[in-house]
């Protein structure tokens, strides 16, 4: 499966890099994530208990990031296996200075979802990783905003641990700035790119209410 | 193909269910009609620890007028109960017609009202219908009772704004204004899947037979029911001339969906379909409003 | 946590007292437990319509209901129709029409069928089509079953003029 | 004499048990101690097994076993071809490589099974099954049958060269020379899919071991029970004798249960061997979609050359066909589908060259049609592109290109699935094509009714095509036949059932012969104790060669019964005549006997049975083809599009069939309405979704679509019936008839209701997808 878009970030490129590349805020910004581990340079492990409405599994998994290239481009590359099936992939992020103080982010990916995941998941496969990897990264350009009105005032912002139906209504609303620290949603933006689509891949086709 | 071990509650009370979904948190999954949580349980892409069946509250079973002549139906009230009834086919003829396509028979008479909200599939045809009709949902948690809009009711794939302690135990629709008419339309490869892609219209007409309110919500084009605003702009203090139907349509499906692909549909084949029937279910929708 | 429950379920208008594991499926409930196997298992995700049986008089997917809700209801199930001695009007029409090839989708369809021609005693081909398109037939093309209801229709409104 | 009993829509004697929750499915088996068997399976389409974990899932409670292929030691091997050796054609290539019960060192499809579980229930099973953890190294997957065949493509049998499994030619007159003479080529590549057969019921194993009595019983929803007996009493070093298969009610088969071995009837018979316990195993829905085998997907590169007026010169085809990851079947898919590429007409120079493709899929094997379809497909595309270009009326060109009646017995000159030259017994195509024009209302339609609808802006178009149908080939099947002392007759036959109406038809042409009540012909199918010699239901067979086999079982019991009875009658057995189960001399109603009375002295308790001669009215017998008749007919369609949604509704279905001697048209009319269900459902429907990596997308019947009974029109079916000379009860079989033209119709039809589109339809199943792709030009 094909992941691919762009994303306009209302901030500067070097800070939106910055953020994309806070390695420490893996591990607590999405609900469910058990344990995240550096494990070499640019290298994670981890467990991530992943839950959409009622469909949900354990999975672990490695993340590699590579070919960084500050404040350019990194190529990510994901391998998570769980239950319900497995999803290996690497997409490629490029974020373009606007010139204008904005940054353009592209991303591409490649995705293989196998198992269970891929045999009965078609149906919102796709439309659930493009929604939440654009609430995503509205979640990652809020944070940015948040950052970026932070360093002018000096002021730290609160974090409380949403909900999972608060974190989804939050992101759908624009609102995640409010209730995620910036350097806590920033898994999210790297992450939204390609392993969000696990969350996606969960998704089945089935029933009718 | 079978399911995982889980623990069972069949509480009698909404009061007694919150208390189990309270203890239980996240690891308690709410059994409403279970004609779409157990095929994931079957499948074993959903394993809850803990199952909080509502099947014998009674209370959650109702189809009732309110005072201004609106309509009430109780969580669990079983879809083949609300498409036998007369009330509702009076009133709300959106639901009544919804019915039929909400998957087959057999499921019908299990499946509830409900749980198809909660559960919150994009392609559900009563959360589309629910958002078109302005329904508002009831529901109940630990510290009492709070009601939430359906247009604001759906926040993702298979997400809402439910918590997990809480209990969505009524919808509720405002009486139809006069001289308004609705329209669904769907296309589906057999008539009890899952849309390719489907729509809801409602058109309000004024004195004049100008277009005074209007909602068209498509399903199974986005992560839950997607309502086309920039659309509804257009039509909205309109004559609704076929060639303002026509252009809202297009601009229903290009602007205002962003519909995915997956091996039956292509986004871009969503987007046509969605043309086609946003257009079909306006002019059924003005139709029937002038009738 | 209880992981067994004391069920009392009637079925074909015996009642059975047993003890479930709450994940058991009706439809392995009613196969495995009581024997009855003329409820087949064709999908267990609910589309094929060969579980169906009637709960308390409805029509629902026995792979889509767990045993410990049967607890206080009644099921019908194909085994509750007619005798091999003494066929159902539908049955008979079946029969006649020759609506059964293997036969393995045939109760789901036979029990959906009970309730639909209550409802609605002279359907006409568009309505039988629709309420047997929850059952999925690999083998009839559905047109003798279809020629099968509608002479069940007949007969049994005939028969209650009679 | 006019037939009573052949030829007669008799009810069927089977039904009561079916309908009443009566009848044996395996599924139902239940014997005290049985334990249950689920899978591990590759998620994975092609990888490297490098380890198992099975500790936690042996810690469970209610786990008895696990077994992986280690386990098995020197018990493991892959199982045996199916259709062994190769067809003795020039230069043929095949390499065999069959399934493994359970995976050693490569997984070479997803779904392949990896080890086993044996537990309490299949709850407990499925549970253990998630606690094991298995080590695979994934690798790159072959699934596009040209990227296959690529020098640079990975393998899926890393002891071969290539890719190839196989590579077979065959030719007829000379095709290049035609090409040269023609004044038209009509050239294309046509691309079919895979589907799946989804019988209702999922294939399914219960297996007994009798430490005591050293006897296994299994109960096998095979179509091709004796086999299957023969083969597990070789694998497991047991006398056939000690092994008992029954096929009992099977829930539809299709093709896919007539696959041997699959790795599960492989693996749990084994087990309640090593286990001395009674194990059942019933595959679930999902292991349907991936481990049952499926069919279709070949690439073809076809060309037809043609004269100005529509004559066929010849046909080239060059083709890649998919065997999957394993090649068991052999080479029948591609061989009917060369024997089915010049349809119903006379084509004078052939050259059809096939490669079959090793692929990281599942394993392909005959779904009804088998080959022919995609045949049919071929030949009645290119026809159909010919016609217009020509400017020739769709029926008008067929009429001028069959094979004509006078020219049968029609030897096409290549060899056909069973290895036996390809010779057409007999056929009439006109008629069957004149009656289908005529209930379609063919000429009507294209003058008034099409013009009509399509001013008023309706997309109506018309389809009609004709198709052949190689059936009933041997080798042989057998029958015993016995009057019984209570007048009734019982019969046993090798062949397994699976909704045919074998029951009937076959008691139809026994009462034939024997004078009795069909109700009181008792017929005993699929079951090696009761009878043990033959093969399986396949290929549209069953009511030819087994039928066959009645017949002359029937024939020797009735000369047995005429013997016996003209010595009690004291009168010569042609003034004897058989009626109601009684044997009477004619005109003297009074001087009768019946065959009950018959079979009592025949069996006597006293005195002696004369030298020469056998006790009782019984006999066996046997029949075996030289080779298969050929079905024919003309299938004819009226459908709509709505060009904005891309639905399509067929409005009218036509079929004129001609199957030989009818025995039971009721039945018959049964088999061609479900073949045609079918066949909507590789036009437009079924579809089974490989992605880049192998993985199968849509396994569930949410997403492979089957046609209900809102998408199947009505069906009115005509007979033709023109008499196979290659068998006594002049049949042929009709199983896949139904199923085999539709695509290509469908795509006529489709193609005639969109004229401004400029349309060509050059590849099956369909969707409104595709359709849109195509009208839209995306």
């Amino acid at each position: 499966m094909k992941v691919e878009g762009e994303y306009q970030f209302d901030g500067p490129r070097e800070d939106v890099w910055e953020l994309v590349r806070d390695p420490e805020v893996l591990a607590t910004a999405l609900p469910g994530t058990q344990s995240l581990d550096q494990v070499g340079d640019n290298e994670y492990e981890g467990a991530m208990n992943v839950r959409i409405g009622p469909v949900g599994g354990e999975f672990s998994g490695k993340v590699l990031i590579s070919d960084e290239q500050p404040p350019e481009s990194l190529t990510m590359t994901v391998e998570g296996k769980g239950k319900p099936g497995f999803i290996n992939g690497s997409g490629d992020v490029n974020l373009i200075d606007q010139g204008d103080g904005t940054t353009l982010m592209k991303y591409e990916g490649e995705l293989q979802i196998g198992g269970r995941l891929a045999s009965v998941g078609q149906r919102l496969l796709d439309t659930t990783s493009k929604s939440m990897i654009r609430q995503g990264l509205d979640a990652l350009n809020n944070a940015l905003s948040a950052r970026m009105a932070a360093k002018s005032t000096g002021e730290e912002v609160e974090y409380t641990a949403p909900s999972e139906s608060q974190f989804a209504a939050s992101v759908a609303k624009d609102m995640a700035g409010e209730m995620l620290t910036p350097s806590r949603i920033i898994w999210i933006g790297v992450a939204a790119i390609v392993t969000i689509a696990i969350l996606a891949a969960i998704i089945m086709s089935i029933g009718g209410g | 193909m079978k399911p995982a071990p889980f623990e069972y509650y069949a509480p009698t009370t909404v009061e007694e269910a919150l208390g189990y979904l309270g203890e239980h948190g996240y690891d308690a999954k709410v059994l409403a009609g279970g004609q779409s949580l157990i095929p994931m349980m079957n499948f074993r892409l959903a394993q809850p620890a803990v199952l909080v069946d509502l099947n014998n509250i009674a209370e959650l079973d109702f189809i009732r007028l309110g005072d201004d002549g609106g309509l009430g139906l109780g969580a669990m009230t079983r879809h083949a109960r609300v498409e036998r009834d007369s009330i509702i086919a009076e009133r709300t003829p959106l639901i009544h017609e919804a019915m039929p396509k909400i998957a087959t028979s057999q499921i019908r008479s299990r499946g509830t009202f409900g749980g198809s909200i909660a559960h919150a599939d994009p392609s559900a045809e009563l959360a589309a219908v629910s958002v078109a009709l302005e329904g508002r949902f009831r529901l109940r948690g630990p510290n009492g009772e709070r009601w939430v809009k359906a247009s604001e009711f759906f926040v993702g794939m298979f997400t809402t704004l439910l918590e997990p302690d809480e209990l969505l135990v009524e919808a509720v629709f405002p009486p139809f204004p006069p001289h308004t008419g609705c329209a669904l339309m769907e296309v589906a490869r057999r008539p009890h899947d899952f849309a390719l892609v489907g729509v809801t219209a409602v058109v309000s007409l004024d004195g004049i037979g100008r277009c005074q309110e209007a909602r068209l919500v498509f399903l199974s084009v986005g992560d839950g029911p997607v309502e086309a605003h920039r659309a509804v702009g257009m039509l909205k203090g309109s004559a609704l001339t076929s060639e303002t139907i026509r252009s809202a349509a297009e601009v229903a499906a290009s602007d205002d969906i962003d519909p995915g692909s997956d091996i039956h549909a292509t986004a871009e084949f969503r987007r046509h379909l969605a043309n086609v029937l946003a257009r079909r279910a306006l002019e059924q929708a003005y139709e029937r409003a002038r009738a | 946590m209880r992981n067994v429950f004391d069920i009392a379920v009637t079925v074909n208008g015996t009642r059975y007292d047993r003890t479930v594991e709450p994940r058991l499926l009706l439809s392995d409930f009613l196969r495995r437990d009581l024997d009855l196997t003329g409820t087949h298992i064709g999908c267990e995700h609910g589309v094929c319509g060969a579980c169906t049986i009637l709960f308390d008089g409805q029509p629902a997917r026995s792979c889509l209901m767990f045993a410990v809700q049967a607890n206080g209801h009644e099921i019908l199930t194909v085994e509750g129709l007619g005798t091999i001695d003494e066929l159902h009007p539908i049955q008979e029409a079946f029969r006649e029409a020759h609506g059964v090839q293997c036969g393995f989708c045939t109760p789901g369809i036979l029990t959906t069928l009970v309730p639909f021609l209550e409802e609605n005693p002279n359907p006409d081909e568009q309505d039988i089509r629709e309420a047997i398109s929850g059952n999925i037939c690999r083998c009839t093309g559905y047109q003798h079953i279809v020629d099968a209801v509608k002479i069940a229709a007949e007969k049994m409104s005939a028969s209650a003029v009679d | 004499m006019a037939k009573k009993f052949i030829g007669k829509r008799i009810r069927r004697i089977e039904d009561p048990r079916l309908l009443t929750g009566q009848a044996l499915f395996v599924d139902d088996v239940e014997i005290p101690g049985m334990l249950h068997a689920a899978f591990v399976r590759s998620d994975y389409a092609h990888a490297h097994l490098k380890s198992i974990d099975v500790s936690a899932a042996r810690e469970r409670p209610g786990v008895v076993a696990i077994f992986t292929a280690e386990d098995m030691g020197d018990d493991w091997e892959p199982g045996p071809p199916l259709v062994s050796p190769p067809p003795t054609v020039k230069d043929v290539l095949f390499n065999s490589r069959t399934q493994v019960p359970l995976v050693k060192d490569k997984v070479r499809h997803a779904g392949e099974a990896i080890a086993v579980v044996i537990a309490e229930s299949r709850y407990i099973a499925e549970d253990a099954v998630e606690d094991i953890y298995v080590d695979l190294e994934p690798l790159e997957a072959v699934v596009d049958l040209k990227k296959a065949l690529k020098p640079e493509s990975v393998l899926v049998h890393d002891d071969l060269d290539s890719n190839l499994a196989a590579h077979l030619v065959q030719e007829k007159g000379d095709y290049a020379a035609a090409r040269e003479q023609a004044d038209l080529i009509v050239k294309r590549r046509i691309v079919i899919d895979r589907g799946a057969a989804a019988a209702m019921e999922n294939r399914g194993i219960v297996a007994h071991w009798e430490p005591k009595s050293q006897h296994l019983t299994v109960w096998d929803t095979t179509q091709a029970p004796i086999p299957i007996r023969n083969g597990l009493a070789a694998r497991l070093g047991l006398s056939e004798y000690q092994v008992r298969v029954v096929a009992p009610f099977v829930g539809g088969g299709f093709g896919p249960k007539m696959m041997m071995f699959y790795a599960e009837e492989m693996v749990i018979p084994w087990l309640s061997l090593k286990l001395a316990r009674p194990i059942k195993w019933i595959e679930d829905r999902r292991e349907n979609f991936y481990v049952t085998t499926q069919e279709r997907e070949q690439i073809h590169e076809a060309e037809m050359a043609l004269t100005n007026d529509g004559r066929i010169l010849g046909i080239s085809d060059i083709f890649l066909h998919d065997s999957g990851a394993y090649d068991p079947y052999g080479l029948t898919i591609p061989l009917n589908t060369q024997c089915h590429a010049m349809g119903s007409y006379d084509v004078p120079n052939f050259y059809s060259d096939v490669k079959v493709v090793f692929t990281n899929k599942m394993i392909t094997t005959p779904i009804r049609g088998a080959g022919r379809p995609q045949g049919i497909y071929l030949v009645e595309r290119l026809l159909d592109l010919a016609a217009k270009e020509l400017g020739i009326n769709p029926v008008e060109i067929r009429r001028r290109n069959y094979i004509p009646p006078d020219a049968f017995p029609y030897d096409h000159e290549i060899i056909d699935q069973a290895f036996a030259p390809l010779i057409f017994d007999s056929g009439n195509y006109k008629p069957a094509l004149e009656k289908a024009a005529d209930m379609i209302g063919y000429d009507q339609f294209v003058k008034e009714e099409g013009p009509c609808l399509r001013a008023e802006g309706r997309h109506v178009g018309i389809g009609i095509v004709s198709f052949v149908e190689t059936t009933g080939v041997g080798p042989y099947e057998g029958a015993r036949v016995t009057v019984e002392a209570s007048g009734k007759v019982n019969v046993a036959t090798g062949v397994g059932t699976q909704g045919q109406g074998h029951f009937t038809s076959f008691a139809q042409v026994v009462a034939e012969q024997l004078g009795v009540e069909v109700s009181d012909v008792h017929l005993v199918t699929g079951d090696t104790a009761e009878f043990h010699w033959g093969t399986g239901t396949f290929a549209s067979r069953g009511a030819v060669v087994a039928g066959n086999a009645i017949h002359a079982s029937a024939m020797a019991v009735r000369g047995k019964v005429l013997k016996l009875a003209s010595e009690v009658l004291e009168a010569p057995e042609d003034e004897l005549e058989i009626e109601n189960g009684m044997v009477r001399v004619a005109d003297i109603p009074r001087l009768s006997i019946s065959l009950g009375e018959l079979a009592v002295l025949a069996n006597p308790l006293r005195g002696a049975v004369e030298p020469g001669t056998e006790p009782g009215l019984e006999a066996t017998a046997y029949f075996g083809p030289r080779y298969g008749g050929t079905a024919f007919g003309t299938h004819a369609m009226i459908l709509e599009v709505d060009v904005e949604t891309m639905m399509v509704e067929i409005k009218k279905y036509v079929v004129v069939e001609d199957c030989g001697t009818m025995l039971n048209p009721l039945i018959l009319e049964g088999q061609i309405h479900g073949g045609v269900a079918m066949g909507i459902g590789n036009a437009y429907y079924e579809k089974l979704f490989y992605d880049e990596n192998g993985q199968l997308l849509n396994a569930s019947l949410a997403d492979y679509l089957i046609p209900t009974a809102t998408e199947v029109p009505r069906v009115d079916v005509g007979h033709e019936e023109t008499k196979s000379p290659l068998n006594p009860l002049g049949a042929k079989g009709v199983g896949e008839a139904g199923t085999i033209p539709v695509p290509a119709l469908f795509a006529q039809a489709l193609e005639n209701a969109l004229p401004e589109y400029d349309l060509e339809i050059l590849e099956t199943p369909l969707s409104p997808n595709r359709l849109f792709e195509l009208l839209y030009d995306k």
